[in-house]
């Protein structure tokens, strides 16, 4: 079997004269540029361990200069982009660390176990690091519900999240999912991991110390995944599922081991760098530890645990099996390391050597099989500048007159048109397959505008959310990003929380199209100038590309992951309204603004025009304000205003306790146009009767334009506008649209 | 009164369960490992939730049999407060320390969200502070809590007064008779899907829980005022 | 020497994923397909030649862990 | 007219439950089990007496449903 194998790699002289180095996407110059580095032609275990450092997924070639643009540090950031995730400072010696990833493709092809595994990296990225990973997010985005092979892909993908999350013993406590033709046959998924720190438990993957032993731990390798990194960096094609090996099953339970395992072994002090295996497992992971350590690795194949009879060395490289690590010690911790191990019920497997001659040798049956400069590998893959050219949609959309669409009059419909689209509707139906509870931290579950989960004793507490909506970046993808950025922030301070920073994951199609390469440009442009501006750096990210279906790309969506402190528990505030006769306000300005909005797409049937403005000085004036009326004990309720507008956040915050609202307005608008205008920097707040005067001079005093719409009361939503009654309805009837919109079409 | 809190590989609610007993009833509590052979310096065995060796197989199938179950067997012979929640009942019905079985939600999905509980024995250690027929308020979050008993088995239990907790709303898993938790005949050991550990204080939105906790103190207390229990021993335990 | 295992849900417990795959194969247009029991089919290998020991020991493991015999019913066969 | 139908996990695909109840067996002491892969088991009942039909609807079944053919094999028996 093993010579069988073994004989069909091809030759080194094949591997260059029949280009099959193409078929790992490494392109004529990048092979000659290898060629340099070796002094040599790569033999067939090298070519591979180049492609899949020099994919995008590992080397981020396409991306990088884009990267460069974020702002990433900050006087809180005592860790930025570089490891398996970012940190921030909360103070009292404590950090929390979080990072987000996709696991898009392999999602296409199996969801359960795709979305599962994209689940147990990202926690590994947290847990290597040194810190107890205390909540999940996730944020999705598929196709039409109405399509059978979209239902299977939703159902599975939630139920891979929740199989991994809740038998690992983390919380999901927030998410997002929308729904829209562009993600047909491409969904998106993104999973988030926040953990908390001591700060002298930080961890580095770097191999430290020349003839120092490496460890690997965790189950078997298998022929698992190989080649996932480039696979992530190709399009979708029908061939993709052919050309992929053994999907990878994720297994929470030894993750769980691993993890607990893992803290222990960082917190008896002996560990001097580790690292997860994740994207290109074996070959990213020592790769990436010499090169931080300016050192070199050896491994010897022949000890790594297999699963799987006559592995090549090239399998064992590639081979993306789950829930491994690889660590470095000291020898005189040898015994110790693997007496934490054996406690879990886990071996660890000595495999390798800390070297000072800054290679990548790999020995296999007793001879050297692969020697690499592990500077080429990791630092010395080319970027590429792409080409970016402003697409024809973007310049037809500036024709697009959104207010010339005929009125809309019966308001009362569209409503509940709007609240039961599934994009905007309860996602009570994927929530409640996670189990948000586990740890008993989590003080707001899901179905608010961030997460809150309690640090154990103290009385801080961390907000958490994840956002972007795909259709403004589609219209403009400048703008789109800025308001990604804002809304994130907007949510945690309608939480009670201050923006700390952000992960992102840059979603899009094919860097090779111009005007794919103009929408992340453009998009990292509005992200970077709205986290300077809020003051939200970015500490770490995911760049997943080439997310493209038969009908070409996606929506760009650059998904926003945001952390922020909340500096007491008294601060914790939710949306929903509390009690009768509580006072209303709606802080910001309301325009004509329903291009890329809800409205537009539930009741018009279209996505055009131009998205909302965003006056970033004005939205952090405005998250000042109520951040800073949270802290005074002002606010009883504060919610958003995001997809559907004024008329779909009213009914939201009636949602929570069935408790109604009666709100008067004249917003010297088109009724239709003003209830679901998508107008930015705006925010709901609702104030004890008793408070409604102080909180209306606080915003006053900052300079916040606040309305006072009316009050909390009743079992009914009605809203008058300019006069006439626009929208008037039982809660409990917009609430049956908005409850039953996804459960109904999933039945 | 000493607690343990007992670890398996894959239990992941040891820890709620372990703050619950500080936060409720501030009594000394211990983890411990699932390899242990000697309970003898406790008086209430918790066994938490969480997905014990992956849940793979049947829940709770595989941790039966764990060392430490063999005292878990022992103490609750010996008159031992022992509490099983959600996978902890799993295991209990497993090792045949409590009687049914646990299988598939009716929906085929985990379910997490809180429930409404009728108390139907209050004569339980762990149910003494809540007053009869009480309808309370205690999170779900399972896969497997669809309780199944044969109609003879059933009749037992009416029988003996050993259904503890009914679900009062909507049956959320489709388990036999509304069943949330049971007991064993002599009420010494309780099993139930819900967790009460998950609802001590308000910051987790209902504090329905915490009597499960201050029942089995109090029932401790009298016992050991009673003088069932080696009075000067467990008069220094206390705190 | 290999077995087959073969775990099914007692006839008169419910099978609720079965009925739920009988719901689904209707929709699908299998409108032919009257009942759906799941059950569970192992293949265990066993580094043994002694039949009679072989049949003995995974008896046992099925009394013991294999099957929950509360729900479950059990049978084996032996190979080679 | 009665089928089963077998499901088990495609061969280099890993199997952590297979794997968890192996160790399983190894610590109750069944020393000599190798490996144990499992999948599933299921008993579908058609109401036609057609056999060409019923093989070729089964198959589709299979392909549409009971089986994940990314990373499970199947194989089926009629019976009667
Ligand atoms: N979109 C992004 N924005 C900021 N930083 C990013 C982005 N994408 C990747 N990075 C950073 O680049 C580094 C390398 O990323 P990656 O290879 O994905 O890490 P890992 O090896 O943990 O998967 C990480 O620190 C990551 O946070
Ligand atoms: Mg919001």
């Amino acid at each position: 079997m093993a010579q069988q194998l073994a004989a069909k790699e091809p030759t080194v002289d094949q591997i260059a004269d029949q280009k099959i180095y193409k078929q790992f996407g490494v392109s004529d110059s990048e092979f000659e540029l290898i060629c340099g580095f070796l002094g040599r032609k790569p033999n067939y275990t090298e070519i591979g361990v180049f492609s899949v450092m020099w994919s995008e997924h590992c080397a981020y070639k396409n991306s990088k200069p884009l990267l460069r643009r974020f702002p990433t540090t900050g006087p809180r950031v005592l860790m930025g982009p570089g490891e398996g995730a970012g940190i921030v400072d909360i103070g009292d010696n404590q950090a929390v660390v979080f990072k987000i990833e996709s696991h898009n493709h392999p999602s296409a092809v199996e969801p359960y176990q795709g979305a599962a595994t994209g689940v147990g990296g990202i926690i590994r990225d947290i847990f290597s690091m040194g810190a107890r990973p205390v909540a999940l997010l996730n944020s999705l985005r598929f196709g039409k519900l109405d399509n059978e092979r979209v239902r299977y892909l939703f159902s599975h993908v939630v139920a891979g999240i929740a199989g991994y999350g809740n038998c690992i013993g983390i919380p999901t406590v927030a998410g997002e999912v929308m729904f829209d033709e562009a993600y047909e046959g491409n969904p998106l998924v993104n999973a988030m991991c926040v953990g908390l720190i001591d700060h002298d438990k930080i961890q580095r993957g770097v191999a430290k110390g020349v003839g120092n032993p490496v460890f690997y731990v965790g189950p078997a390798t298998g022929r698992d995944g190989i080649h996932g990194a480039t696979f992530a960096s190709e399009d979708l094609t029908a061939e993709s599922e052919a050309k992929r090996s053994a999907v990878q099953v994720g297994d929470p339970f030894m993750e769980k081991l691993v993890m607990e395992a893992t803290l222990e072994l960082i917190d008896s002090g002996i560990v001097l760098g580790i690292q997860d295996m994740g994207a290109a497992g074996l070959t990213c992971s020592s790769a990436e530890m010499a090169s931080k350590a300016g050192n070199g690795m050896e491994l010897y194949l022949d000890e790594v645990p297999q699963r799987e009879e006559g592995m090549t060395a090239y399998e064992m490289m590639l081979s993306e099996s789950q829930e491994r690590m690889l660590f470095v010690t000291e020898p005189q911790h040898e015994e110790q390391a693997k007496a934490i191990f054996e406690r879990w019920g886990l071996h660890c497997a000595k495999v390798g050597k800390v070297t000072d001659d800054g290679r990548l040798r790999l020995f296999h049956k007793g001879e050297q099989v692969a020697d690499m400069p592990v500077k080429a590998l990791v630092d010395d893959c080319p970027v590429y500048n792409k080409p970016s050219k402003v697409p024809e949609y973007y310049l037809k959309n500036e024709s697009v007159d959104t207010n010339a669409y005929e009125e809309v009059t019966d308001l009362t419909g569209a409503l509940k048109k709007v609240l039961g689209s599934p994009s905007l509707a309860s996602k009570e139906w994927v929530y409640s397959q996670y189990d948000y509870q586990v740890r008993t931290s989590t003080a707001v579950v899901p179905g608010s505008d961030a997460a809150v989960v309690a640090i154990r004793g103290t009385r801080k507490a961390l907000a958490m959310t994840t956002d972007c909506n795909g259709r403004y970046v589609y219209l403009d993808p400048e703008i789109g990003g800025k308001i990604a950025v804002a809304e994130a922030a907007r949510n945690i301070v309608c939480s009670g929380g201050e923006p700390l920073a952000i992960t992102d994951n840059l979603n899009f199609g094919s860097p090779e199209k111009p005007e794919v390469f103009w929408q992340m440009e453009k998009a990292v442009d509005g992200m970077a100038e709205a986290c300077r501006l809020l003051d939200t750096p970015v500490i770490g990210g995911n760049v997943s590309l080439y997310n493209e279906n038969v009908k070409g790309a996606i929506y760009p969506t650059p998904v926003v992951g945001m952390v922020g402190l909340v500096q007491d528990l008294d601060h914790i505030t939710t949306q929903e309204f509390k009690a009768e006769g509580d006072v209303i306000f709606l802080l910001g300005e309301t325009k004509a603004e329903i291009g890329g909005s809800e409205f537009q797409y539930a009741v018009h049937g279209v996505t055009e025009g131009r998205p909302p403005e965003i006056d970033l000085a004005l939205e952090q004036r405005v998250q000042q304000a109520v951040l800073g009326a949270i802290r005074q004990g002002l606010v009883a309720s504060a919610h958003d205003l995001s997809e559907g507008g004024l008329a779909a956040a009213l009914a939201e915050c009636c949602f929570g306790r069935g408790l109604g609202a009666t709100v008067e307005w004249t917003p010297n608008l088109r009724p239709d146009l003003a209830l679901f205008s998508e107008s930015q920097s705006r925010i709901l707040l609702s104030a004890k009767p008793d408070k409604a005067d102080a909180l209306a001079s606080f915003l006053a005093g900052r300079g916040v334009p606040a309305a006072r719409l009316g009050t909390a009361r009743g079992d009914r939503l009605t809203i008058t506008v300019g006069g006439r009654t626009a929208v008037d309805a039982t809660v409990e009837e917009l609430s049956k649209e908005w409850k039953e919109a996804i459960p109904c079409r999933m039945k | 009164m000493k607690f343990a809190v007992l670890v398996f590989p894959g239990s992941n609610c040891d820890l709620d369960m372990y703050h619950a007993v500080e936060d409720t009833v501030q009594q000394p509590v211990d983890y411990v490992w699932h390899t242990a052979t000697d309970l003898s310096a406790y008086d209430a065995i918790l066994v938490p939730g969480g997905f014990s060796y992956g849940d793979y197989l049947r829940c709770g199938a595989i941790a039966q049999f764990a060392p430490v179950m063999e005292e878990v067997r022992k103490a609750a012979e010996a008159g031992k407060f022992v509490l099983g929640v959600c996978n902890g009942f799993q295991i209990l019905t497993e090792a045949g320390l409590l009687p049914g079985a646990l299988i598939r939600n009716n929906s085929l999905k985990f379910r997490c969200h809180p429930v409404d509980l009728v108390v139907e024995n209050n004569k339980t250690a762990f149910t003494n502070d809540y007053a009869p027929g009480e309808t309370v308020r205690i999170p779900i979050a399972h896969g497997e809590g669809n309780y199944y008993v044969d109609e003879q088995t059933l009749l037992t239990l009416k029988a003996n007064n050993q259904i503890v907790f009914r679900y009062a709303g909507e049956n959320p898993n489709g388990s036999t008779d509304n069943i949330a938790g049971v007991s064993n005949e002599r009420g010494n050991v309780v099993g139930m899907m819900p967790h009460p550990e998950r609802a001590v204080k308000e910051l987790l939105g209902s504090k329905d829980g915490a009597r499960m906790f201050t029942s089995v103190l109090n029932a401790f207390l009298s016992r050991v005022n009673s003088g069932a229990v080696h009075g000067a021993q467990a008069q220094s335990e206390r705190v | 020497m290999k077995a087959k295992v073969y775990v099914t849900i007692k006839e008169n417990v419910l099978d609720p994923q079965g009925n739920a795959v009988q719901g689904a194969l209707h929709s699908l247009g299998f409108g032919e397909v009257s009942k759906v029991r799941i059950g569970k089919f192992m293949e265990v290998e066993l580094a043994t030649s002694d039949r009679a020991q072989a049949e003995q020991q995974l008896k046992s493991m099925c009394e013991k862990l294999l099957a929950n015999t509360v729900v479950e019913d059990y049978r084996f066969e032996l190979e080679g």
